[in-house]
């Protein structure tokens, strides 16, 4: 299919394919909308469909009838691969040079010369903690890796979380980066069999420390309300939302580093509804939505502008607390291929998938 | 019949077992009351009416709740139709096939739920067919047939094969037959096995989930809800008025199937 | 006059089992006609063919000389007063008599009239708003039996009615019955397995073995004259005699049966002519005491009136008859 | 009296349909069943056919599309240790659900079978059909509030100073957990609770079967009531035991709900089918695992059917 | 002797209805004892309370001359032949029959051959491995008393366990049953509806009409000497006379009851001091010739032997007795 070359009128409607929490339209908290102005301005509807984990977001644009899909980097080179997105005419999204220049042309949606979709959001995953158990803030992943004795005297056994994901594995990965320097680990996305097992085998430790993966975002949230959890790897989000219900809780990107995903907008290759899709590009970098969006998820706009113009609640001190000036020290997710670039062969992700299965299975 | 009374072991195991089943249901009666609605603090800090016209006020929950019906009453409709049809083949005639169409029937219900919703889910996809309300209804009706065919072939067995002879012995042909002694015979039968399948569809969630697409069916709107909370009170309560509303059609085949022993198998 | 009801060479097969097997009858207009046999001897599918339920597999039926080949029941002006009486449970009683003329259209207040009238025939005035479940086994099978004669059908057929009920009211059932008969003059078809039933209530009989009819004729014939050794043993209770036994007393070659009643019982002393007998057991009937007998490899029966001496199990006795109660019959069988 | 012993036919269509169909029985048979036949047989066999069908092809590691191609690759995954633990896990739990359920369910079934007469059959009844027909998700939901950490059983055995046995059960490897709501035991109780009416009925329509006269025959043959049950009870209640069991045992090879929101994060074949089919679009994958359940409830219908089980449905 | 059952004002009630009401009995060991009555007079639950199934609501049964009172059944060696046999469906023949052993603990191989045995006493050797369903009605029968009797009972009761046979397969069992409890000499109860039943079989036969024990004694007693005219009627069929009638003939204001085949009938012309009736209907029995008559306020029926003339249907008949077949009772009741 041919890239759009002009912007014709809207078709009523969008579909997109997005993380919880992404597009609000104020049922959550009245506080947070930005999808109304949109719908009274161009006329096109905003139908969201929530998905939880990456693979399901590639699964869903598999099966079709979506337009756009908020995708992270784990899924990106996936479905460009697979044909699922087409590229997009970033001539016709005025607002592009105001994108960061550091995501202008990001390896996970920039591939031969085309841009596959306008730059999202950003943000590290943090390390949530209980501050009840945490007087002082961890410093290291290790109390979500390593058996510890906590302030309160009783050890993290059970009640410490982790992502249920293969992407996991990464967060494995940058621990032993950092760690067991002698593995030589250059990125936590490209590991080589050797490399891969001493991830595994720490996940497998870790498979003794926690009770239940969380796999979504309100489950987990629920338990640390309800389960008694105190430390987790998580996202900003829950942070804040737990926060709002008064639940002594507190984020930290420890000395480790982190990962961290940079989602990027885009747009199906069999898209019904490409004019709405585009004005809808057009209206995350230009809205109040870069800037809300980073209050109300807890992460970094792709529009820097966002942080400092006042177009929404966001601050410049908001933006440094959400990690805006960590850029480098995130390590974006990306989908682990055989040919990687540091070492030459690597354990591609479908791996990754079956093994981290076998660890939350107890393998 | 038997005079003793039941050991008291017995009475204790019982009633012990009858509580198991209940205390959880109590709990959500409980729960659609509590002042608290972030969390699950027991007991209950405080009691309240208000989630009842919060839970008035949502269009959401009216929503799920009109396509829930729509959606129960048809298929429940359609399971009517071919259940009893294949119940009234299956009880008249001794042919080879009576054994696989049982088991065809139960199938759905004996499989586990998950693979009869995939299975329809990437039917309509090979077969290019958008979700709607038809797809819904069409997984919900495969499975509501077997309640009503157990139903209706419990009735059509204790309906002596005479009556039917007698009725045309007294001059009335194979319609007039239906019309005045088989149907008037299993319509109970009939009404309690479709106040059972309403239920089923009713409260359906496993395979609506995959045969919905993006409607709300009032279990996939718990589902959500439960998961991604709004007011969780508000989910009880709706809980709690479904299981209200649930026990009349229950208590209905309850008294419509009850000692039709006697009456239908006069004779035998 | 046409026959009622003609068979000719009718059989019923399912499968192997000969259910009828190649049955020749006719039942004259206004008949009283009884099918008796055991269990299992083809008598309800016999009435079944005439009803319509079934098709011959061969032969034909034919009803007041009309072929009844393919003719549905409901074209057949034949009703069944069936086994289990088949009352519509989810009917009343007037609503269950008046079955028929409903179908048939007749208004209601007159099919109710009809069937009031059928009611009072049946001597079951005013239990009209009963239902069937409220009803006893013998007013059911009077409900039946009134729904079948609404219909003023040209043949009755009647399914074991009276199994169900017992022995007193057989009796008066039976009474009833026949009276209803001789009023209406309707051909009755009746089937049982009773023979003191078909006895006492047929004008004649047919007797079913296997499918097959071993003997048709007037209740006396079939009780006194059997022609085989089945009817001999199955309606009179007789003891068949074989042939070698007879050839014994008579010289003739042939069985014989002799009724229970008709064997007189001596001392074991009396005449060498005889035949001699262990009695094996004695049971007092009230009207009369059961004896029986083994003989060297034959058992008989022996019916001793009140009065005559019964002998103790063990004695030893003599068995005779008056040569003209011993009846003859074919030695082949 | 009619003129005619034989009706020469009525006129009109539907009598002469109703001859017709008279005539030709097996006429009837065949619209009778026409409609369930194509229903079931086509739409609902026919898309497990199709499902089946598609475990033989593959997907795409990289970009998670499905190739059109035969293969047994996916079996192949199928048995990989991890797959295979899912499998052994969920095999084990829908039969030790099975066990307990039918357990449970026995006493309460043979109570009201045999003792509860009339309002308390009544009682019974509705004692039963109520959980069962009651919202499914909340019921799984109310539990969760019971065996969370801050839940009402340990509210329950804190306030009785038992906590110290409920830790100790905790600690007991594999059953136990940080918390009862991610422990095994709590996914078991959760499963048992859910399926049980489904258990009770079947058990409760076959002992009704059983006529009082068996029991006292055995009674009266010098069995104690408990070697009446041992002898005679449970033998003629088993095909009952084995139609419930039909339904706890599918139920829970089936199910994804109830571990996802009770449970230890370790898979059951349900999440797997889910996941592959859902969340990862790997159908080959998914249909192979629907094949597991789909060959386990074969086997075990086929021994419920020579059991006799179908008639206590 | 102690009594091997014992009675005394024994009463079951249920709510109102009072199934056994204030009943006193003592059965002998080694009796063969007949519980005869119609429907519901309470005779299968006299057998429960022997049995211990059913507890007496007041009264006190006694077993070998100990109480019962609150004895379990299976404590109590007392064995039951159930009316529908009870055979466990789910064992075979030889488990069924090695039933009461195997729950006694006797080792496989040796209750086998003990069931092989009773087996062969009920004449079914070879059959150990057939299902219950594989049997006819009699085979079970058989198996059931097989059943009961390898426990070796002191009291075996029956209830009504020839009630679903054929006629032929019912008087062989009468005479199977009868010769094996001479054999064992073990007590048996046994209950029946039939009257024929209960004269050929027992040794004693007790009456029950509405939960009372009207008479007890022997089949002749109770036959030929009815004390109340239900016993007359129920029993002996007789025609039972009202005493204004019997007051007639014979001057004493007593019931009467007359025995069908003590009924002579002759020209309506003969003697104005004898009874004269109408004939309303006759019928063949094959044996004898049954005549209902019509006297003015009460029906009579008359049996008549072969050869007697028979009347027609409403002739006028004269209606005379011999003085000593005419049974006085007394006239209360
Ligand atoms: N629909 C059928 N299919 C197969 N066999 C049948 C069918 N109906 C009857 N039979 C067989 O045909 C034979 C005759 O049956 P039928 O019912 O006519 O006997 P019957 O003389 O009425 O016996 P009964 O006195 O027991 O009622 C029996 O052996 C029976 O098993
Ligand atoms: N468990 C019970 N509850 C209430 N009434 C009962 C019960 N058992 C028996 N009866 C009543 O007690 C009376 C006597 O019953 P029983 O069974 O002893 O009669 P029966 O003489 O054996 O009759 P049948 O010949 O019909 O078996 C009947 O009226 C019956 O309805
Ligand atoms: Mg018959
Ligand atoms: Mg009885």
């Amino acid at each position: 299919q041919e890239m759009l070359t002009e912007i014709g009128e809207g078709e009523g409607q969008v579909n997109i394919v997005a993380w919880p929490g992404y597009i609000e339209r104020g049922e959550t908290d009245a506080a947070f909308d930005w999808v109304t102005s949109f719908e009274e301005a161009t006329g096109c509807k905003v139908n969201v469909k929530t998905a939880n984990t990456s693979d399901e977001m590639v699964a869903l644009m598999n099966e079709g009838g979506f337009d756009l899909v908020t995708a992270s980097g784990d899924a990106s080179l996936r479905m460009i691969a697979g044909k699922r997105v087409q590229p997009v005419n970033i001539s016709l999204i005025p607002s592009w040079d105001s994108v960061d220049d550091r995501l202008k042309e990001a390896p996970w949606h920039y591939v031969g010369g085309m841009h596959y979709g306008t730059p999202y959001m950003w943000g590290p995953n943090v390390l949530m903690y209980n501050t009840e158990a945490f007087p002082e803030a961890p410093t290291s992943w290790s109390v979500v890796f390593e058996e510890t004795t906590l302030a309160d005297g009783e050890s993290n056994k059970g009640r410490v979380q982790a992502y249920d994901g293969p992407i996991h594995i990464a967060d494995a990965a940058n621990y032993l980066m950092f760690h067991k320097p002698e593995l030589g680990i250059t990125s936590p996305y490209e590991l080589n069999q050797e490399q891969y097992d001493a991830a595994l085998d720490l996940l497998r430790g870790q498979r003794e420390l926690v009770s239940r993966y969380w796999h979504d975002a309100f489950i987990q949230i629920d338990d640390f309300k309800n389960e008694g959890m105190v430390a987790s790897g998580s996202w900003p989000f829950q942070v804040n939302l737990l926060k709002a219900d008064g639940v002594p809780v507190a984020s930290v990107i420890p000395e480790e580093g982190a990962t961290g995903w940079a989602d990027t907008t885009m747009m199906h290759v069999d898209s019904e509804n490409p004019n709405c899709s585009y004005m809808w590009m057009e209206h995350t970098l230009s809205s109040n939505l870069q800037s809300d969006l980073s209050v109300w998820f807890g992460a970094n706009p792709s529009v820097p502008d966002a942080c400092t113009d006042g177009r929404g609640m966001q601050t410049a001190e908001g933006c440094t607390t959400n990690g805006m000036d960590d850029f480098e020290k995130i390590k974006f997710w990306q989908t682990p291929v055989s040919s990687c670039e540091s070492q030459g062969e690597c354990v591609p992700y479908y791996r990754w998938v079956s093994d981290y299965i076998g660890v939350i299975g107890g393998r | 019949m038997h005079s003793d009374r039941a050991p008291l072991a017995l009475k204790i195991a019982a009633a012990a077992g009858l509580a198991f089943m209940h205390l959880p249901i109590l709990l959500i009666f409980v729960y659609a009351f509590t002042t608290e609605d972030k969390s699950y603090q027991w007991p209950p800090p405080g009691f309240t009416t208000k989630w009842i016209g919060v839970t008035w006020e949502r269009p959401d929950v009216w929503e799920a709740l009109v396509l829930s019906l729509k959606v129960a009453a048809i298929s429940t409709a359609i399971a009517l139709v071919l259940g009893t049809l294949c119940a009234a083949a299956v009880s008249r005639t001794r042919f080879f096939g009576r054994e696989v169409v049982s088991l065809l029937v139960i199938l759905p219900i004996a499989l586990p739920g998950i693979i009869t919703g995939i299975s329809l889910r990437s039917a309509f996809h090979l077969a290019d067919i958008p979700f709607s309300f038809w797809t819904i209804v069409l997984g919900h009706a495969t499975f509501c047939v077997v309640v009503v065919y157990n139903n209706a072939v419990a009735r059509f067995r204790r309906t002596s094969g005479s009556l039917i002879e007698a009725s045309m012995d007294l001059g009335a042909d194979g319609f007039q037959t239906f019309r005045y002694v088989i149907l008037p015979n299993i319509a109970t039968a009939l009404l309690a096995g479709g106040m059972l399948a309403f239920a089923l569809s009713f409260d359906e969630v496993i395979v609506t989930t995959f045969t919905a697409g993006q409607q709300q069916t009032l279990p996939i709107w718990m589902l959500e809800e439960l998961v991604r909370p709004r007011e969780r009170p508000v989910t009880n309560v709706v809980a709690m008025m479904v299981a209200l509303v649930t026990l009349l059609p229950i208590l209905g085949a309850y008294y419509l199937t009850r000692g039709t022993d006697t009456v239908a198998g006069q004779g035998k | 006059m046409t026959a009622a009801v003609r068979f000719s060479g009718v059989s019923r097969h399912y499968g192997d089992v000969r259910a009828v097997d190649d049955v020749d009858l006719s039942i004259a207009e206004g008949e009283f006609f009884a099918m008796l046999g055991p269990s299992g001897s083809g008598k309800t599918t016999c009435l079944r063919l005439i009803a319509g339920f079934e098709q011959p597999t061969a032969g034909e039926v034919s009803i007041f000389g009309e072929s009844a080949h393919g003719v549905p029941p409901y074209r057949r002006h034949v009703n069944t007063v069936f086994q289990d009486y088949a009352l519509f449970p989810h009917l009343n009683v007037i609503d269950n008599v008046s079955y028929g003329p409903m179908i048939a259209g007749t208004p209601k207040a007159e099919r109710h009239r009809a069937a009031e009238e059928a009611l009072e025939m049946v001597a079951l005035p005013g239990y009209g708003s009963r239902k069937p479940s409220e009803l006893s086994g013998g007013q059911r099978q009077r409900v039946a039996l009134a729904r079948a004669l609404i219909n003023r059908p040209r043949v009755l057929l009647l399914d074991e009615p009276l199994g169900a009920l017992d022995l007193k009211l057989r009796e008066q059932m039976q009474e009833e019955l026949k009276a209803l008969q001789r009023k209406l003059g309707i051909t009755f078809v009746f089937v049982t397995h009773d023979q003191g039933e078909a006895l006492s209530m047929a004008d004649r009989v047919a007797v079913f073995n296997a499918g097959k009819i071993v003997q048709i004729g007037a209740p006396e014939d079939v009780y006194y004259r059997p022609e085989v050794p089945f009817v001999a043993d199955f309606v009179g209770s007789s003891n068949v005699l074989p042939p070698h036994l007879v050839a014994k007393v008579t010289g003739q070659w042939r069985h014989g049966a002799l009724r229970p009643e008709a064997v007189r019982l001596g001392d074991a002393g009396l005449g060498a002519d005889g035949l001699h007998a262990t009695v094996h057991s004695t049971a007092f009937l009230g009207a009369a005491t059961r004896v029986s007998l083994d003989l060297e490899d034959l058992s008989m029966v022996a019916l001793l009136p009140k009065g005559a001496r019964i002998p103790q199990p063990g004695e030893q006795v003599h068995v005779s008859w008056a040569a003209e109660d011993l009846h003859m019959m074919e030695a082949t069988e | 009296m009619s003129e005619h012993a034989i009706d020469p036919g009525r006129r009109g269509i539907l009598p002469a349909l109703s001859d017709l169909l008279w005539r030709n029985p097996r006429l009837v048979i065949l619209l009778l069943l026409g409609p369930p036949a194509l229903w079931l047989g086509i739409v609902y066999l026919g898309a497990l056919f199709a499902l089946l069908a598609q475990s033989f092809f593959s997907i795409d590691e990289f970009s998670g599309l499905i190739q059109y191609e035969f293969t047994l690759k996916t079996y192949r995954e199928l048995f990989t240790p991890a797959n295979f633990d899912i499998i052994l896990r969920t095999v084990v739990m829908a039969a030790s659900v099975t066990i307990a359920a039918a357990i449970v369910a026995f006493p309460i079934a043979y109570y009201a079978a045999r003792y509860a007469r009339g309002k308390w059959k009544a009682l019974f009844y509705l004692g039963v059909m109520l959980p069962l027909w009651s919202s499914y998700l909340v019921k799984v939901y109310s539990w969760k509030l019971i065996l969370a950490k801050e839940g009402i059983l340990n509210w329950l055995f804190e306030t009785l100073h038992l906590s110290w046995l409920l830790n100790a059960y905790l600690a007991i490897p594999v059953v136990g957990g940080n918390s009862l709501s991610v422990s095994a035991t709590g996914t078991f109780l959760v499963f048992l609770y859910v399926w049980l009416p489904f258990m009770v009925l079947p058990i409760q329509a076959s002992l009704e079967r059983v006529p009082a006269s068996m029991l006292e025959a055995s009674g009266d043959l010098g069995a104690t009531p408990g070697q009446t049950f041992r002898h005679v009870l449970l033998p003629l209640a088993l095909p009952g035991v084995i139609a419930g069991s039909i339904f706890t045992f599918s139920l829970t090879l089936g199910d994804y709900i109830i571990p996802q929101i009770v449970g230890t994060s370790r898979r059951f074949i349900g999440q797997a089918v889910y996941a592959y089919q859902g969340t990862a679009g790997n159908i080959p994958l998914a249909a192979a695992f629907a094949v597991v359940p789909i060959v386990i409830m074969a086997i075990y219908l086929w021994a419920a059917k020579r059991m006799g089980a179908f008639d206590a449905l």
